[in-house]
């Protein structure tokens, strides 16, 4: 500790303080305007300079160090004098007007021009060219005119989420803020994340969507969840009224840190749509017609009744939804396991993560990510596999770019070099299938060379030697012949894997959708294990799940086989406690359908019933034509949703619900952490939050459900009834998210999971896995493979993104793509039109030639119907948790005549 | 369109050149600033698809190499005149009349300075100290050395690059 | 590589050599070739030295290569230096007035007075 | 036909004749036959050559040497001498062709008189692409003390007892430098030379590196071993092509010798260099910027602390000096310390090289003992003002510095007493200005400068120069304001107090040194619309003198716009309608009578 003194003011202060945090520590205020607490500085605009006893010059705050005994003058005559030449200078320059501008109110220059008095700059440097305004991009306007050159926005998009587009150009007062080489942001390689324009301090960046809707200080913010994928960020709504005008990234809130993607920060405006549903529909001779809501949930009702009292409970399924708030997931699994005495409860994790939880659970007792997201940034690293991260979980993959840069090794494994690729150390072009065959070969080079971690693995993990048996199958020989990666190449990255400790491993659905996912998982989970990076600080096994809540789904029982926190229903005790809990008997004990039993059932009419709730199956399920013709076979279909899909074409009653934004609740992002999900407006007509539908139906069952809120629902019943949440109440969740475990009031929850090598289930369990092909693999006929995926613009089925102004601009249609060598050699142009067909269909798609893709496949997404992967996709599904193969069947491709 | 596309494009014969200078030097560190001295060496200038080059193959972002090629006046984004007149700006120069020739010089090519006559001839610079002091003013052309000059010099030693065709120079 | 031993050896030798104070029969002529002789004219003159004692035949000169001496406003300098060290500079050189001075002090040893320094001040 | 490599020609007229010409005739061919070289030499007797008191006479070609009062005994030396061995007979030669050397070497002149030189020691005098050269005049000498007799903090000390102070602008002593960067612990150090030299009109560093490119690499080797680097970078403006080119054939030949590599004379010790182009940026000369720019990124300044001897060159320990300051290093080393401190002043050691220009007879490089005054600058070593005029101010330290007045010209030259008068020493530009020179336009010279090269970076310097050089303008287009002073005064004071690095704190000094000694200058732009020094067009009026007039007519012939009128056949005097005149001064300069005055 040392003393400074500051406006004659004794401060205590650290030897390595800068002077703006001790003045900022002891309430003293310095402006600033380029300063970005905690990362790094410019120290460019120097206006926050003061006077330092005994120094030539004045020192800037944010720059300079306390020294004990140090003299600090905040706001003498020079320092003022300098402040004020420099707002006139940077006031003369461009063009300010804060009548018109959207940053008005919160605007830093405009907070400094005001503490120093000064109304307009008293000369116009006339000798500089005026800047203009870059109005090509379709989410951002810069407008350099008010640009200050702060260098925030190159700090944020190369330092913060490192895209890389932003930079400085020319020199002097020529310098400018560029896009790529000098070309406007519209056509510039920006993914219009918008982390720029969330770190201007002034006007000359401004969010397209949010221009001329709200002055700063009519808006209300409103901390909530994001509703895209699994990495769960915490957003601001600046909410006015009832609408959502601007969002941004909470600062200093995990996981997200402040950043966010382009789905993220635009990607809101679908609440607001036209086309939301505002009343139940009930289907007469194939058309609906509005309905209220008890004739809908008595039809609904006495259908289900008789449907079990005729075929029993066996005859009735569920889809939850893995978009929709925990509270939500919950009751739909009440409503089967309580009201309707089903089993059959399942949620889309069947076709991602499924194999994860499975996998996960069997190796170290937790179907669960380890470790945390914030870790990526500092591990020494990062071996990620099948993930194509900076398009589906954008802003964990910033978290790997900086732990790159930050210094740590990063080793990708894919088939497509995908972006994350251009950042890594190593690459590994991997065969599409073939990861256990690569996995077995490092842990091969680990074990022969005894690189591996022989302490941790003796103390902590169990069937070493079967598993070493197994892999000395692998050697590098036969392992490369198998993945196509080089001997070379898997020697080497299994020497940077020992050598750079603690390592984190990340993956994504690459390694689950596959006919061996859960091995896939499991041989994930091995290699962690003998490498020691198993309970420890950045470390771990980090599946990135794929929706918002699929985590939650899975946590709130939304799964055949437990009740909400794992609480398996074979078990007599979990069955008897939650009978007990929910005051009903008879809980069904055995285990559910997954949901492709469930279709195959629907067209076998042993399942009579089923009820989706707010998922696009027509479109997400593989083999779409299949899909549909179980959906018509079945007797009766009901749906919760926002909007009319694909899906719910076939259903007998839409039932309409709150969106995201129109509940309160919790989602659980990828890292287990639970976070609270705030409502801004009331849901649109007489949509109703889904938990009072399934409570109503409940009703109707004769049972009496007392919450009345998600508050009620979560702290009368899940977290009471699950002990891996008991100690997370609403309370402590609104003051910030919660990692569970989370078992009594005190526990702040839990960042890693088995820490110091004390697993869930005792010893990690080693598995010896053998490397199995794909299901469908390429032939004469259908000679290319098919992988799928998802693109930055757009999530799942559109049901959202499409309808948010600007993202169906930014990916206005499906391609399909295909290697440049491909292309040449059956004569096909990027963007020529296509055909794409399998044993199960055909597709018509824009081809895209891509010099990331490897010759002999083809890659498409889901995002639009026409043309949507699904029709061609297999049913094909991981021996353990039935995961479709969506990363892997046989294609051909035509050219059009 | 993706980023990520792009069509199969005729590679000029100077791409590879550029990607030989870039896999000479990757691996030293700093290397950006000598292999676009070495490129611009090449084409006279750093065109756009040198810069894409360059990046690619040295894995680093555009935004970085134009940043850094804008930033240094000696790294030029434009083709250069056949005959480039720089003149020397040092204050020795100044001193001893330089402002005038520069005047002279604008007026007689009719372009500024930074600029290239629109046949391609002349392109006109200002530069830092030559370290030809002792002849000062001077100017250079094509690194040729004119000294003791007087405005009254410029037409002729304009007209005499034209007459040459340049090939004395 | 060099020991010190061997570095010692080629200081006395060259010395010797630069240094002209011994029996040495070469004449050096030492043309400033900096920046500020080349653009005022050192590489012409550099080459007319070459040439003209090529064409008189004159084989005991050494043409040297030196740095700036600082007068840039006489550049190019000469320095001549004879056997026995003797140094006579040139300013203001020209291929014209090289002609001269090797014919004049080459190969009669007399200074071509109206070139050197003291005349040109 | 036979060809013969040499003629002889002896004089056969009757002056040489009478003075034994026969004589010489037949022992020249007789030593030709002994010698073997009658086949080679063909002896031709000619007629008189017309010098018959010097005769006889004997004329060598190709060559074309004459000999004068050829005895008969003289014969065997020159067949000996000149026609075997190629060397003159010089005592036989014309009798006034005697030497005088002192008034005809240059470095006798007045010019080198009050010069020492140190850094310059070997410029000009040996050839710089021939280590062994180099070597003769104890090159390498001084590392080999080093390496061998001395540990590096005795290396250092000797260093800080020379009192020898950064040559490229701050005057930071140079052996506390290396010391900071000695004490750092770090497996990585680096040694860096700054050759960006940018000051408009300085290029001391380049003639070092053209002239003794040895010497750097031979101090920079010595840093390296006193710090414990392994590696060095050389810093060279590319538009040195000269310097680089020589600079690598120097390192390439201390390569070979072992002066550079892995172990350098067999002592175990390794360091090598490596050679970086800038790329036009003075920022770049700037310590933190330059380290910016040799990683490769945008030659923008650092933040201090941490200095660089902290945290370098990728944030490794690193020192900095520019090629004069290692240009010195050699020496002092082999001279000692008290050598190099009995040089200069009490702070100021040693000698500092100026590149001296501008309005002065001798232009070029002078290296001269700290304490020098500057009229032994102008008027001893530079020969003084051309043109016989009157000496107004010498700017020195380029952008960054001030001028020193006519009032201070008997200031002896050091780092305190030129900082005291408002300029700085700078990198050794100094610029001499005569009457003729305007002082608000020099200022806005300067500030263009500094506009053009601000990194732009900072606010204060990227921004608040262009202001000034905005009312800099102003003020020279006669549109000034007397406020514009003030606004001056107050954007000067604060930019150099608020800028990022050097090059922004002392961007103002020429205008704030100007203001200071011509603020006459400025008042008379600003209030009587007069450039005094008849400069800044702008604010001049041409007229006619009616009596000077000769009414020739060519003033009037050469006006672009017809300004001027008058009739050369009546002999009218001319006269220019100031309404029209464009100032352009064609007339001015084509009057033969000096009849038009400014």
């Amino acid at each position: 500790m040392i003393t400074v003194t500051i406006n004659n003011k004794l401060c205590q202060a650290e030897a390595d303080q800068t002077i703006l945090q001790v003045a900022t520590d002891n309430g003293i205020h310095i402006p600033t305007l380029c300063h970005m607490d905690g990362i790094h500085d410019s120290f460019s605009c120097r206006i926050c300079v003061v006077e330092v006893v005994g120094a030539r010059t004045l020192i800037p705050a944010c720059a300079g160090k306390v020294a004990d005994g140090m003299v600090v003058n905040t706001a003498t005559e020079s320092v003022l004098s300098a402040r004020r030449n420099i707002v006139n200078l940077l006031l003369s320059n461009g063009e300010h007007n804060c009548l018109s501008c959207e940053k008005s109110g919160e605007c830093s220059l405009q907070s400094i021009a005001y503490e120093l008095g000064i109304e307009a700059p008293p000369f116009i440097m006339e000798s500089i060219e005026k800047p203009t305004v870059d109005d090509s991009s379709v989410m951002i306007v810069r407008d350099n005119r008010k640009c200050i050159l702060c260098r925030r926005c190159v700090t944020a998009c190369n330092d913060i989420v490192c895209n890389d587009v932003l930079s400085l150009g020319f020199r002097g007062s020529d310098t400018t803020v560029i896009c790529d080489n000098n070309i406007d942001m519209g056509s510039s390689s920006c993914v219009q994340c918008g982390q720029c324009v969330q770190a201007c301090p002034v006007g000359a960046l401004t969010d397209k969507k949010s221009i001329g809707k709200a002055r700063s200080w009519e808006v209300k913010k409103v901390r909530t969840t994001c509703p895209y994928c699994g990495v769960g960020c915490q957003l601001n709504l600046h909410v006015k009224g009832d609408k959502i005008v601007k969002v941004t990234g909470v600062e200093d809130a995990y996981p997200n840190k402040g950043r966010l993607c382009v789905k993220g920060r635009y990607g809101y405006d679908f609440i607001y749509s036209p086309e939301r549903l505002t009343t139940p529909l009930i289907k007469e001779n194939g058309k609906f017609r509005e309905a209220s809501w008890d004739e809908a949930l008595d039809l609904v009702a006495n259908k289900f009744k008789e449907i079990i009292a005729a075929d029993g409970p066996d005859a009735v399924g569920g889809i939850s939804c893995a978009r929709s708030i925990n509270e939500d997931s919950y009751q739909m699994q009440k409503l089967f396991r309580a009201a309707f005495k089903s089993p059959n409860i399942d949620h889309c994790a069947r076709v991602c993560h499924a194999p994860t939880v499975a996998g996960l659970i069997k190796s170290f007792g937790t179907g669960g990510m380890t470790n945390s997201i914030e870790e990526f940034a500092d591990t020494n690293c990062l071996f990620v596999i099948g993930s194509n991260m900076t398009e589906a979980h954008p802003v964990a993959s910033t978290f790997v770019k900086n732990g790159q840069r930050n210094g740590a090794k990063l080793i990708v494994v894919d088939p497509r070099k995908a972006k994350l690729a251009d950042y890594a150390d190593e690459f590994a072009q991997i065969k599409v299938g073939s990861d256990v065959a690569f996995l077995n070969g490092l842990m091969n080079v680990l074990i022969t060379e005894d690189l591996y971690d022989k302490d941790f693995v003796r103390d902590h993990c169990d069937n070493f030697d079967a598993l070493k048996e197994k892999v000395l199958e692998y050697p590098p020989k036969r392992a490369s012949e198998i993945s196509g990666v080089s001997e070379e190449q898997i020697i080497s990255i299994a020497h940077m894997l020992a050598d750079n400790k603690p390592g984190m491993a990340i993956y994504t659905l690459g390694i689950t959708e596959h006919t061996c996912g859960t091995n896939n998982v499991m041989s994930v989970a091995n290699l962690q294990m003998l490498l020691g990076n198993v309970g420890k600080p950045n470390t771990g096994v980090n599946p990135l799940r794929g929706q918002n809540n699929v985590q939650g789904a899975c946590d709130m029982g939304a799964l055949p086989n437990t009740y909400h926190g794992y609480q398996s229903v074979t078990d007599p005790a979990a069955k008897a406690k939650f009978e007990q809990a929910w005051n009903v008997e008879g809980l069904p004990d055995k285990l559910g359908l997954m949901i492709p039993d469930m279709f195959e059932k629907l067209e076998t009419k042993e399942m009579k019933a089923i009820y989706i709730f707010g998922e696009n199956v027509v479109g997400t399920e593989p083999d779409i034509s299949h899909v549909i013709k179980c959906l018509e076979a079945a007797e009766f279909v009901v749906c919760n949703d926002i909007f009319q899909t694909e899906t719910t074409q076939y259903a007998d009653v839409v039932l309409p619900a709150a969106a995201w934004s129109e509940d309160e609740g919790t989602f659980t992002n990828c890292e287990r952490r639970i976070s609270r999900v705030r409502k801004v407006k009331e849901a649109p007509g007489i949509a109703k939050p889904n938990w009072w539908i399934f409570r109503e139906i409940a009703k109707r069952f004769g049972q009496t459900w007392e919450a009345d809120s998600g508050q009620e629902l979560w702290d009368n019943e899940i977290a009471p009834l699950a002990p891996v949440f008991a100690g997370a109440t609403f309370d402590k969740l609104d003051q910030g998210g919660i990692q569970w475990p989370c078992k009594t009031p005190e526990d702040p929850g839990t960042q890693i999971l088995h820490l110091d090598g004390n697993f869930t289930h005792g010893k990690g369990h080693l598995m010896a896995l053998d490397w199995t092909p794909p299901a469908e693999v390429p032939d004469a006929d259908y000679p290319f493979t098919l992988s799928t995926g998802r693109r930055l613009y757009h999530y799942h089925t559109r049901t959202q993104t499409g309808r948010c102004e600007g993202l169906n601009e930014l990916l206005p249609e499906e391609y399909a793509d295909i290697s440049e060598v491909d292309a040449a050699r059956l004569g096909i142009e990027h963007g020529e039109m296509i055909v794409v067909k399998s044993r199960r269909g055909t597709v018509k798609v824009k081809a895209q030639v891509s010099e990331r893709i490897p010759e002999g496949l083809v890659w498409m997404a889901m995002h639009y119907f026409e043309n949507n992967a699904n029709w061609l996709t297999t049913r094909s599904g991981d021996t353990i948790t039935k995961t479709p193969e969506y990363k892997a069947c046989a294609v051909a491709i035509e050219k059009i005549q | 369109m993706n980023a990520n596309a792009r069509g199969c494009m005729e590679k000029d014969e100077r791409t590879h050149l550029v990607t030989d200078i870039v896999a000479k030097h990757k691996n030293s560190k700093g290397a950006l600033i000598p292999i676009l001295h070495e490129v611009q060496e090449l084409y006279g200038y750093l065109p756009v698809e040198a810069q894409e080059t360059i990046a690619k193959e040295m894995n680093v972002p555009i935004s970085e190499v134009f940043g850094v090629i804008s930033f240094y006046s000696f790294f030029s984004l434009n083709p250069k005149g056949k005959h480039k007149i720089s003149i020397c700006m040092g204050t020795a120069c100044y001193v001893k009349g330089s402002g005038p020739i520069l005047d002279k010089l604008k007026e007689t090519l009719a372009i500024g300075v930074g600029e290239t006559t629109e046949d391609g001839e002349f392109t006109l610079e200002d530069c830092r100290c030559l370290g030809a002091c002792g002849l000062a003013p001077v100017l250079t052309i094509n690194g040729k050395v004119f000294g003791r000059l007087t405005k009254d010099d410029i037409p002729e030693i304009i007209e005499g690059c034209k007459t040459e065709g340049g090939s004395v120079l | 590589m060099k020991t010190i031993a061997e570095l010692e050896a080629i200081r006395e030798k060259t010395l010797k050599e630069v240094g002209m104070r011994t029996d040495n029969d070469s004449i050096r002529v030492v043309v400033g070739m900096a920046t500020c002789g080349i653009a005022a004219g050192a590489r012409p003159v550099m080459q007319a030295f070459l040439t003209e004692t090529q064409k008189r035949d004159i084989h005991n000169v050494t043409v040297t290569a030196t740095g700036c001496i600082g007068v840039c406003s006489l550049e190019p300098i000469v320095d001549i230096i004879d056997k026995e060290g003797h140094k006579v500079t040139y300013v203001n050189m020209t291929p014209e007035k090289v002609a001269k001075v090797v014919l004049e002090h080459l190969a009669n040893g007399k200074v071509c007075s109206e070139y050197t320094l003291k005349e040109n001040q | 036909m036979q060809l013969f490599r040499s003629h002889v020609l002896v004089c056969g007229g009757t002056g040489c004749t009478s003075s034994n010409s026969e004589a010489i005739m037949t022992e020249l061919n007789e030593k030709l036959v002994k010698n073997q070289l009658d086949a080679e030499v063909k002896v031709v007797q000619t007629g008189c050559f017309g010098l018959c008191e010097e005769g006889p006479i004997m004329v060598i070609y190709p060559e074309g040497t004459m000999y004068c009062r050829v005895d008969v005994k003289d014969v065997p030396e020159i067949v000996e001498e000149h026609l075997l061995k190629g060397r003159l007979v010089t005592r036989l030669l014309e009798a006034s062709s005697q030497v005088q050397e002192d008034e005809q070497d240059i470095e006798k002149s007045s010019f080198f008189k009050k010069q020492l030189r140190v850094a310059l020691r070997n410029c000009g005098r040996i050839n710089p692409e021939e280590i062994d050269e180099y070597i003769a005049f104890d090159g390498y000498k001084a590392l080999t003390k080093a390496l061998t007799e001395m540990s590096p903090g005795e290396v250092i000390q000797t260093i800080k007892d020379s009192g020898l102070r950064g040559r490229g602008g701050g005057g930071f002593p140079t052996g506390t430098k290396w010391d900071f960067a000695a004490q750092q612990i770090n497996d990585e150090k680096y040694v860096c030379c700054n050759a960006d030299e940018g000051d408009p009109g300085a290029f001391m560093d380049r003639s070092v590196l053209e002239g003794d490119p040895h010497s750097v690499i031979e101090a920079m080797t010595i840093a390296g071993y006193a710090i414990g680097a392994t590696h060095g970078f050389v810093y060279v403006r590319a538009e040195y092509p000269i310097a680089v080119h020589r600079l690598q054939i120097a390192i390439d030949q201390a390569r070979e010798y072992g002066l550079l590599g892995d172990n350098i004379l067999d002592t175990g010790f390794k360091f090598d260099l490596e050679i970086r182009l800038g790329a036009g940026a003075f920022v770049c000369g700037e310590e933190t910027a330059l380290m910016t720019s040799i990683e490769g990124k945008r030659g923008e300044p650092r933040v201090r602390p941490p200095f660089p001897a902290v945290k370098g060159l990728w944030q490794k320990p690193t020192i900095l000096n520019n090629v004069e300051t290692f240009a010195n290093i050699p020496v002092i080393l082999l001279k000692g310390a008290d050598w190099f401190a009995s040089m200069g002043t009490e702070r100021s050691k040693g000698t500092k090289v100026f590149a001296v220009g501008g309005k002065i007879n001798n232009t070029g490089l002078v290296e001269i003992p700290m304490g020098t005054t500057l009229r032994e600058v102008v008027y001893e070593i530079g020969g003084g003002i051309p043109g016989g005029k009157q000496f107004k101010a010498a700017q020195t330290g380029g952008p960054s510095g001030g001028c020193i007045p006519a009032s201070h010209i008997d200031t002896p030259i050091d780092y305190e007493s030129l900082i005291e008068l408002g300029a700085m020493m700078g990198s050794g530009g100094l610029i001499v200005m005569d009457e003729d020179t305007c002082m608000v336009d020099i200022a806005k010279f300067f500030l263009e400068f500094t506009v053009d090269e601000s990194c732009g970076k900072c606010t204060p310097c990227r921004l608040g120069t262009r202001r000034m050089k905005d009312i800099l303008e102003k003020i020279t287009k006669g549109k000034g304001v007397m406020s514009d002073i003030d606004e001056l005064e107050t954007l000067a004071r604060d930019i150099k107090a608020s800028s990022l690095c050097a090059l922004g704190q002392t961007a103002p000094n020429p205008v704030l040194s100007t203001l200071h000694y011509f603020r006459d200058e400025y008042e008379a732009h600003i209030r009587d619309k007069k450039c005094p020094a008849g400069s800044c067009k702008a604010l001049l009026a041409y007229e006619i003198i009616e009596e000077n007039c000769k009414s020739c007519g060519l003033c009037a012939k050469n006006c672009p716009v017809n300004a001027i009128s008058g009739n050369k056949k009546e002999k009218i005097p001319f006269v220019i309608d100031p309404t029209v005149c464009v100032k352009c001064g064609v007339c001015f300069e084509k009057c033969p009578f000096e009849a038009i005055k400014k």
